[in-house]
């Protein structure tokens, strides 16, 4: 059991460290600009002068502040987002905790750094941070019952709360990838709905509205410094790799891949596989954000209600007829059918407001 | 006996009554979602409805029977079933229902309440015709009552306090003659299943238990009276909760003014379905349980319906009232089923084939039910459709209306033959059956109901006459002809004439082993018991 | 593990005597609510004890405590909702403030 | 294949005769008006279908049983529906009886609607109009080949919901709409009989199909053996109780007196129909009726039902025939001839000559169907003239037209060698054996007939053109303003080619019908006891008074013709009030005013009063009544013991409940708290015990 | 094991007691997270995993922050009653009743035989076999319990949501 804690905390740690790198890189390619490039070759130090710099930096806090709870909000704010890799599986012989309950756990242990965003938030006496914390609350709970919804849908399909089991149901197939439930009409829809909760539970472009800059200048942590705010950015970053870990676990096959297998080498092989999906999944939110404007709060909240929950909602009925038609062609054009025909329903009725077609001015 | 395991019938009675209560949680001022509600509610009891018919066996006797145990300190079940009496009306109403609701589309005053109403209404229909067990039969029969009065005294014509006044409580006298008498059987028999006092009145059992329940009176109160007078008596308050129904002559005066004043939708309903539970009272209930009765009062009755026949259709021809015509119609059609079923009860020594005969009759009696339901349905809502546009109901203020409503006019029209019994429409098959079965059996009587056809013609084409042909009145050059809407519900109730007119065995076939059944309840039948 | 059952239920009964305690004394709503929760609670860890000690092969009581949790879930938010009902209606969550029901 | 099995496999077939028609009228009946063309079409094809199929089945039959004098019979039945242990069935026939009507009906039926191409050629209901025609021409030729009574009375209603649709076609004419209703009710009384009589013969028969070659289940006309020997109504037997209900029947849709009012108000249809249906089949199906049923009639020696109907023949023959001598409307001197010559049809089957009865009628069916359309040629080229005394010298304007109408004129008159002379010959004879006096009168029927044809011609051909004097007589019919014809002015004119090809086709029959009677005679099958004795009698005095009535009609019409319409008639100056009475029709309608149909409106009024003052009356007393009644209680009961009574008890509970909502002081935590204690109460209660 | 039942005893207790005596209302319900998270651990230390992560989910996730939201829409935002009395009126009664009720539990609890047992250890219930229950044996409490859910969902939204309507 010691072994694979260790592992997670030194390696998702590192890999903590590095996304931000990889991230600021990738945003800056994408708006024309080199990113880092001072610190080290390729700016590759820069994780470790960021640290550094943060844990010299002056930690100040507010006259008015609540003072315990404003300390003990970024500490919060951390320890569920580690907590949440302790039911990823890695690899086929590197699971550091199987729970009978891991999905559950899962969910349990990511709303309580909800708290932490509140707690932040209201200790600071500050407005925006206020403003931002309740942002935060609201936009959380709301994502949350899509998530876990989508996750019933494959509990369903599986018939096991645990991860492990779940990595290990979409062994098999062709090449170890065929029977990843992304390849499912319901395993898709789910992998959709639950990739856009993800992002909107850790607060990431597009949904980053609690800390969005323009508006309540950092949010809930606008009056924390040094490592107070090096703590919540860990706890932000790790909460959104582990839940790229698990929706790895959950719909792309988790280790699964080719030449993943029980063995040594399997188990080598397997979490090669893992790792780079994992770094799919970070890459594609670092895509996403470099892409995307942020969402309205109206916008967002909308979404969630009117379109992520009556989805999700389908997505399992549509488990339901897939596990009763046991004829599988007809599972196929059944389930997809009955998802395709709720899709185009529903944003036929969240297009609400009727958005004029862009024209451009200069360019044509 | 076909145990469902699907409570078809329930779905079908109870799915209006929780339309209704869905319906109640919506505000008044969302119209069409209540419409819609409504519309979807009487389409699903249709489509169960439908369902039921096309998996009726009508030689397996009582099918899709529900029965739960509800009061048992009294011994009474939750009972309902169909068998080849209640078939066909079940399968009316679910027709005839989602077609008033349409006609009733553009209703605008007090729409909640109007479909609340409309919904009850058809519960109760549905109810009465699924039910087999008294008390809830008796319910449901209520149930028929009071949703048309508050329709008609709501949403009625000018003269609608007096109508629904009349209606309601000369109806409900009747209903009170049902009540005593089945009060008095209860007492003698501690039974209120339909079946099972079908059952004991055919062994012999009602009647023992009767002078039991005569003499324990004469016993405690010292009140004589003799057990034949008292089963009489009884046949007799049963009989005139169903004549008024009907309604017989000379019960028949409510009728007329109910109708009149009714809203389009409530005409069509009462018309088509509710009288019909009159009928279906005498059929379910009088002749299986009273046959001793009945048969001994049998020229009574069959003067009565002759009278229905003839002087209904007399009267209708001195009315200058559109709708006032139409109505005495029902009388003088009602009076056609009910000649066919008094027929089954007469008995006829000298007739060979006497079963088939009496079959005849009935399956006839059963036929023309169905079939006034359509085309008198028909005839209500075409009237609606023109005073609608006209606002009036006096034939003379009419004329030539085929110049600019030529659709309304071919409809009209067929609805009128339907009415009138032409050949090849569905009023010909029921009317020519009773005549077919009752004239050998009571041939002078018959003979003189044929002086109703020729009335009836006379009238119902006075009426087209003064309606749709002659020179337009100049009043009326701008009325629109019918809109889909209208026409569609011509169409399906015409689609229903067609094809019984044509192809009517499956009707009669549904109807036919219930009917024998019933016939052979008179057969050896030549004095009264008791 | 060697704690006797009555630790246990003596526990659970500390914790409802403390959530009684702050639902019938205190005046502010959202913390006679928070009272409700605690009794809620310690009775829903009664019924897990129970589970635990004497019917652990039998699901009954563990249904017990799901559904007691999701009614108490369905409670609060309703109760919530009421209180920022009263709030808007009489800008106080004082229950004492709340008379309107006087006889 | 063999004869007999081939004629059972048209027997099969014989379903398809009607069919055509039938979808040609479904299929019209949704079509849109301005499709005149395609209706026209449609109409015409599938009757010609018909028609080829029913000379088809007319070949067969001729080629089967001619020669050795016996009926071949196929048929075809089913079953309709089943109810009791038994069940209804229908059925077609093959017979020469049905065929030799099936091809008439088809025939002229097809030549009278390629005419009505032409004349309803500007109506705006033209589609409408063909629709029905089809669907008159599928129940007539359904009618005319069914084997079942049930079958035939259905086809018999509907060709009168035909008629009746057709009368009215031109329903915004208040006469037409009077005339439409009083065709149906009139047939309808005549119906009533019929139906009583299919029900009765259904009863004594259980079946029906009326013949079914079936030993076990023998159709109707099979038993009529036995239904002679069983007790009718009347003191007649069965067999002729049911023959005499349905001649009834018979009596309403041929407009045998008294029952004929309907047919010459049936005029106010548009001409066509007048030639197809109130002239050719229609009203021709009661004698084809009493024909197909003729064994009833027969069965029971002696009985007074044949004398019967032989003497309402005869007297509808003459009383029509006199009626039409002093009618100036075109189409009603036709009418009444048409009732004149039902009346000689029936007074055949009367006299026991069916061949006779039959053969006249087809004969009749050709050369009034020519009349008809000829007179329907007259009135468009006239523009809607038909007052006879308006027309004048049209042979000038119209040669075509006027030499076919004076052929079936000539017919009709019963000159020979035209075909009306043959068939009305043996009508005569036959009853010159049965009955002298019924003889006389119609010889003289027969001289009225010649008489007012005469006048007729010489009225409408002869003379000067006497139509607009006064005003035009087409500012009537304001929309047929539009007519092809409006360069022609006022004056007549050469109608089109689809319109004169029918009436020249159809003269070529009505002068060669008549030599095919005594095969007609063979064909159908009826034994001609060929008398020849009185044959030279009454031969010589038909041709007498045919002669007669020619001359008496030139000498009073021809000789001077007439020279303006508003001139007085020369007959109506020679015969005075007798005219007029002639003229209205010996006040028929007027009877039938004051007495059936005032009484019928009297007994509808007493009745609705009945409902008003009797009925309601005692409904009203019953009910102020119990209202009385229950003022009473309430006076006495209810205000003074029990309002009085209660209100007190309410007073004192009122006060209790005041008293007691001092507890309530709106405190939830109060509620709570004396919840809280009873809880602990009860433990200590529990600890305790 | 007997250390963390003690230790998880100390905090429901202390967070129990906590969460009905602070003065700051947004205090109260932190502590008050803390008894629930200590139900929680309590929960799993009875080897009922399930129960332990729905009462975080549910209480922890849910409640607690709609109790955050209500004090935030009530206008504390501090949280801080302030000087303000915060017993209610005849706050003795009913702190008395439930010393009596602790009392009479208390000393109940002493007498009784069955306060002595162990658990019993053996086969747990499992988590297919209560899912199984659940939409088995249980449907229909389920099935009601949904409805319920849906009732007060939509009932609290009505309610909080009324003046909007209302103005609508």
């Amino acid at each position: 059991m010691a072994i694979p804690i260790l592992f997670v905390l030194s390696v998702f740690l590192g890999i903590f460290a590095y996304t931000t790198l990889v991230e600021r890189k990738a945003l800056g390619r994408i708006q024309n600009r080199f990113g880092p490039n001072r610190v080290g070759r390729w700016g590759i130090l820069q994780p470790i002068a960021d640290g550094l710099k943060l844990l010299i930096k002056e930690d100040i806090v507010p006259r008015r502040a609540d003072q315990f709870v404003h300390f003990l909000a970024p500490v919060i704010a951390v320890i569920p987002s580690i907590l949440l890799f302790s039911v990823v599986p890695v690899g086929t012989r590197l699971v550091p905790v199987d729970l009978n309950i891991g999905i559950l756990f899962a969910f349990a242990v990511s709303t309580v750094s909800v708290l932490a965003l509140f707690m932040g938030g209201w200790a600071s006496r500050n407005k925006f941070s206020l403003l931002g914390a309740m942002r935060a609350v609201a936009q959380v709970v709301s994502y949350e019952v899509p998530m876990v919804l989508a996750a019933v849908a494959v509990v369903m399909a599986v018939g096991s709360l645990s991860t492990l089991r779940i990595a290990r149901a979409q062994s098999g197939g062709i090449l170890n990838v065929t029977n990843w439930f992304v390849f499912r009409p319901w395993g898709f829809v789910g992998f959709v709905l639950f990739t856009i909760g993800a992002m909107a539970e850790s607060a990431r472009t597009p949904f980053d509205i609690p800390e969005a800059e323009s508006e309540i200048i950092a949010g809930y942590h606008t009056e924390y410094s040094g490592f107070k705010f090096a703590l919540f950015q860990m706890g932000e970053y790790l909460a959104s790799i582990a839940m790229a870990g698990i929706t790895v676990t959950m719909f792309l096959g988790g280790y699964n891949g080719p030449g993943s297998g029980p063995g040594w080498v399997g188990g080598l092989i397997s979490m090669f596989w893992f790792f780079i999906k994992l770094a799919f999944m970070i890459v594609l939110n670092i895509w996403i954000r470099g892409t995307w404007p942020r969402v309205r709060v109206d916008q967002l909240l909308g979404f969630a209600w009117k379109v992520l929950l009556p989805m999700s909602i389908a997505n399992i009925v549509a488990v339901g007829m897939w596990h009763y038609l046991t004829f599988r062609p007809l599972a196929w054009v059944a389930t997809t059918l009955w998802l395709v025909l709720w899709f185009v329903t529903l944003s036929k009725l969240a297009a609400t407001e009727n958005v004029a077609p862009r024209t451009y001015r200069y360019a044509s | 006996m076909t145990q469902s395991s699907i409570p078809l019938l329930s779905l079908i009675t109870f799915m209006p009554l929780v339309a209704a209560a869905l319906i109640l949680l919506l505000p008044k001022t969302s119209e069409r979602e209540i419409k819609l509600i409504a519309l979807g509610a009487s389409m699903i009891s249709l489509l169960t409805t439908l369902c039921v018919w096309s998996r009726f066996d009508p030689n397996a006797g009582l099918a899709f029977e529900e029965r739960w145990s509800w009061i048992p300190t009294l011994n009474v079940d939750y009972r309902l079933g169909v068998d080849g009496l209640s078939v066909t009306m079940v399968l009316l109403t679910a027709i005839v229902t989602p077609l008033a609701l349409l006609a009733h589309w553009k209703q605008d005053r007090n729409v909640k309440l109007f479909f609340i109403l409309f919904l009850l209404l058809q519960t109760g229909m549905f109810g009465v015709f699924t039910a087999l067990n008294f008390f809830h039969w008796f319910i449901f029969w209520e149930l028929g009552l009071i949703p048309m009065y508050f329709l008609i005294k709501i949403w009625g014509a000018e003269d609608r306090t007096y109508a629904s006044f009349k209606f309601f409580v000369y109806t409900l006298a009747g209903s009170v003659g049902i009540l005593l008498a089945f009060s008095f059987i209860y007492l003698a028999t501690n039974s209120l299943d339909f079946l099972d006092l079908r059952q004991k009145a055919a062994s012999g059992e009602l009647g023992v238990a009767i002078s039991r329940l005569v003499a324990s009176i004469h016993e405690r109160t010292g009140f004589h009276v003799s057990a034949s007078c008292f089963g009489s008596l009884l046949f007799w308050g049963t009989f005139l909760g169903f004549a008024i129904k009907v309604p017989i002559w000379p019960f028949h005066t409510w009728l007329p003014d109910a109708h009149t004043q009714a809203p389009t939708g409530g005409s069509m309903l009462l018309a088509a379905v509710l009288l019909k539970m009159g009928v279906y009272g005498f059929l379910r209930i009088i002749l299986p349980i009273f046959p001793d009765q009945v048969h001994a009062h049998v020229h009574v009755l069959l003067f009565l319906a002759l009278a229905s026949i003839v002087f209904g259709a007399f009267a209708a021809l001195a009315q200058t009232d559109f709708k006032r015509l139409v109505a005495y119609s029902s009388v003088n059609h009602m009076g056609y089923a009910m000649l066919g079923i008094f027929a089954t009860v007469a008995s006829a020594p000298n007739v060979a084939d006497i079963a088939n005969e009496k079959s005849a009759a009935l399956n006839g009696a059963m036929l023309q039910m169905f079939n006034h339901g359509i085309s008198s349905a028909a005839l209500f809502f075409l009237v609606g459709v023109i005073y609608e546009r006209t606002h009036t109901r006096k034939l003379e203020e009419y004329g030539g209306l085929r110049k600019n409503m030529p659709i309304y006019a071919g409809i009209l029209g067929i609805s009128m033959f339907s009415s009138l019994g032409l050949p090849g429409l569905n009023g010909f098959v029921g009317e020519f059956l009773v005549f077919k079965g009752a004239f050998p059996i009571v041939t002078l009587i018959t003979s003189l109901a044929t002086i109703g056809l020729v009335i009836t013609a006379v009238f119902l084409l006075g009426m087209m006459q003064k309606v749709c042909f002659g020179p337009l009145n100049t009043k009326w050059a701008g009325l629109p002809d019918m809109t889909g809407r209208e026409i569609f519900i011509g169409a399906v109730l015409m689609f229903f004439m067609f094809w019984i007119g044509i192809y009517p065995g499956p009707m009669i076939n549904a109807s036919n082993t219930a009917v024998r059944q019933l016939v052979d309840l008179f057969q050896t039948m030549t004095v009264a018991k008791f | 593990m060697n704690i006797p059952l009555g630790d246990y239920l003596m526990l659970s009964a500390f914790l409802f005597a403390i959530g009684l305690c702050g639902a019938l004394s205190r005046k502010n709503a959202i913390i006679v609510l928070i009272g409700i929760e605690i009794m809620f609670n310690a009775a829903i860890l009664n019924l897990i004890v129970f589970w635990h000690y004497k019917y652990f092969a039998v699901p009954t009581a563990y249904m017990f405590a799901i559904f007691a949790i999701s009614i108490a879930a369905a409670e609060s938010a309703v109760g919530l909702a009421l209180v920022i009902a009263i709030y808007r209606q009489y800008k106080s969550v004082d229950v004492d403030e709340f008379t309107s029901l006087k006889g | 294949m063999e004869h007999g099995e081939y004629l059972q496999h048209l027997a099969r077939q014989q379903w398809l005769i009607p069919f055509f028609p039938l979808m040609a009228a479904a299929i019209q009946s949704l079509m849109k008006r301005p499709s005149r063309k395609a209706s026209g079409a449609l109409t015409i094809i599938a009757m010609g279908l018909s028609c080829i199929f029913a000379l088809r089945a007319f070949f067969a039959t001729i080629g089967g049983g001619g020669q050795h004098h016996e009926i071949e019979r196929a048929i075809f039945n089913f079953t309709w529906f089943k109810f009791g242990t038994t069940s209804l069935g229908l059925g077609f026939i093959l017979d020469p009886l049905a065929e030799g009507m099936a091809v008439m009906v088809a025939f002229v039926g097809f030549w009278i609607f390629v005419n009505a191409t032409g004349y309803m050629a500007d109506d705006e209901n033209f589609t409408r109009f063909f629709c029905f025609l089809s669907l008159f021409a599928a129940s007539m030729l359904g009618l005319v080949v069914s084997n079942n009574l049930l079958l035939l009375y259905m086809c018999w209603e509907l060709v009168g919901l035909c008629s009746y649709l057709l009368i009215g076609f031109w329903y915004f004419k208040p006469a037409a709409a009077a005339a439409m209703k009083k065709a149906f009710i009139t047939t309808r009384i005549g119906d009533v009989g019929f139906l009583l009589g299919i029900v009765m013969l259904y009863w004594k028969t259980g079946t029906l199909n009326l013949y079914t070659h079936d030993t076990l289940h023998p159709g109707a006309l099979e038993q009529v053996s036995a239904l002679a020997l069983r007790n009718g109504w009347w003191g007649l037997s069965a067999a002729s109780t049911i023959a005499f209900l349905l001649f009834i029947g018979a009596m309403g849709k041929s407009a045998q007196f008294p029952l004929h009012v309907w047919l010459p108000d049936a005029m106010e249809g548009p001409t066509p129909v007048s030639a197809l249906i109130h002239a050719a089949t229609m009203v021709a199906a009661g004698v084809f009726m009493v024909g197909r049923m003729y064994p009833l009639f027969t069965a029971e020696a002696g009985s007074w039902v044949l004398d019967f109907v032989m003497w309402v023949g005869c007297i509808t023959a003459v009383f029509s025939a006199t009626i039409a001598v002093a009618q100036f409307d075109i189409k009603r001197v036709l009418a009444y001839s048409t009732c004149s010559q039902l009346g000689f049809m029936v007074m055949a089957l009367g006299a026991g000559s069916v061949v006779a009865g039959q053969f006249h009628l087809l004969t009749h069916a050709f050369f009034k169907a020519l009349l008809f359309l000829g007179s329907g040629c007259v009135i468009i080229g006239t523009h809607h003239e038909q007052d006879m005394r308006k027309m004048g010298g049209l042979r000038k304007y119209m040669p075509i037209t006027f030499w076919c109408y004076l052929i079936g004129m000539l017919a009709l008159c019963g000159v020979p060698p035209f075909a009306g002379f043959f068939s009305k010959d043996e009508i005569l004879l036959s009853t010159f054996h049965r009955n002298k006096y019924a003889w006389g009168l119609a010889t003289f029927a027969a001289f009225l007939t010649a008489f007012y044809m005469t006048r007729q011609m010489f009225m409408v051909f002869a003379g000067k053109w006497r139509g607009g004097e006064n005003d035009h007589g087409h500012d009537k019919h304001g929309k047929h303003d539009d007519h092809e014809h409006g360069h022609h002015g006022g004056e007549p004119h050469e109608v089109t080619w689809n319109m004169w090809l029918p009436i020249a086709v159809l003269s070529l029959f009505a002068i060669g019908l008549g030599f095919f009677g005594h095969k007609y005679g063979e064909y159908l099958g009826v034994e001609g006891a060929e008398s020849v004795e009185g044959k030279a009698v009454v031969m010589g005095a038909s041709l007498a008074v045919v002669a007669l009535g020619l001359l008496l009609g030139w000498a009073v019409y021809g000789r001077k013709t007439m020279e303006h319409a508003t001139d007085e008639d020369p007959l109506s100056a020679a015969l005075g009030s007798l005219f007029t009475f002639l003229n209205r029709k010996w006040y028929i309608d007027e009877l039938y005013d004051v007495t059936i149909i005032r009484f019928t409106a009297t007994c509808g009024m007493f009745f609705r009063l009945v409902d008003k003052s009797v009925v309601d009356g005692i409904l009203h007393a019953i009910a102020w009544t119990a209202w009385g009644i229950s003022q009473v209680f309430r006076w006495i009961g209810d205000e003074f013991f029990i309002n009085g009574g209660f209100d007190a008890g309410c007073e004192s509970v009122r006060w209790e409940g005041e008293e007691f909502s001092k507890l309530e002081n709106g405190r939830i935590q109060n509620y709570f708290r004396v919840l809280s204690l009873g809880a602990a109460i009860l433990l200590l209660i529990y600890f305790f015990t | 094991m007997e250390t963390i039942f003690w230790i998880l005893s100390a905090i429901t207790v202390l967070g129990a007691l906590f969460a009905i005596m602070l003065r700051n209302l947004v205090h109260c319900v932190l502590s008050l997270i803390l008894f629930f998270l200590g139900i929680a651990g309590h929960y799993f230390l009875l080897r009922a995993d399930f129960l332990g992560a729905v009462q975080i989910l549910i209480y922890v996730g849910a409640v607690a922050v709609l109790m955050l939201f209500a004090i935030m829409l009530t206008r504390h935002v501090t949280g801080d009653e302030g000087p303000r009395e915060v017993l209610g009126g005849k706050w003795w009664a009913g702190m008395g009743t439930a010393i009596i009720i602790a009392g009479l539990l208390w000393a109940i609890i002493r007498k009784d035989q069955l306060a002595q047992i162990l658990p019993a250890g053996g086969a747990q219930t499992s988590m297919v076999e209560i899912g199984k229950a659940m939409v088995t044996d249980w449907v229909v409490p389920f099935e009601a319990m949904a409805v319920l859910l849906t009732a007060a969902l939509i009932g609290a939204v009505v309610i909080a949501l009324e003046e909007v309507i209302r103005r609508r």
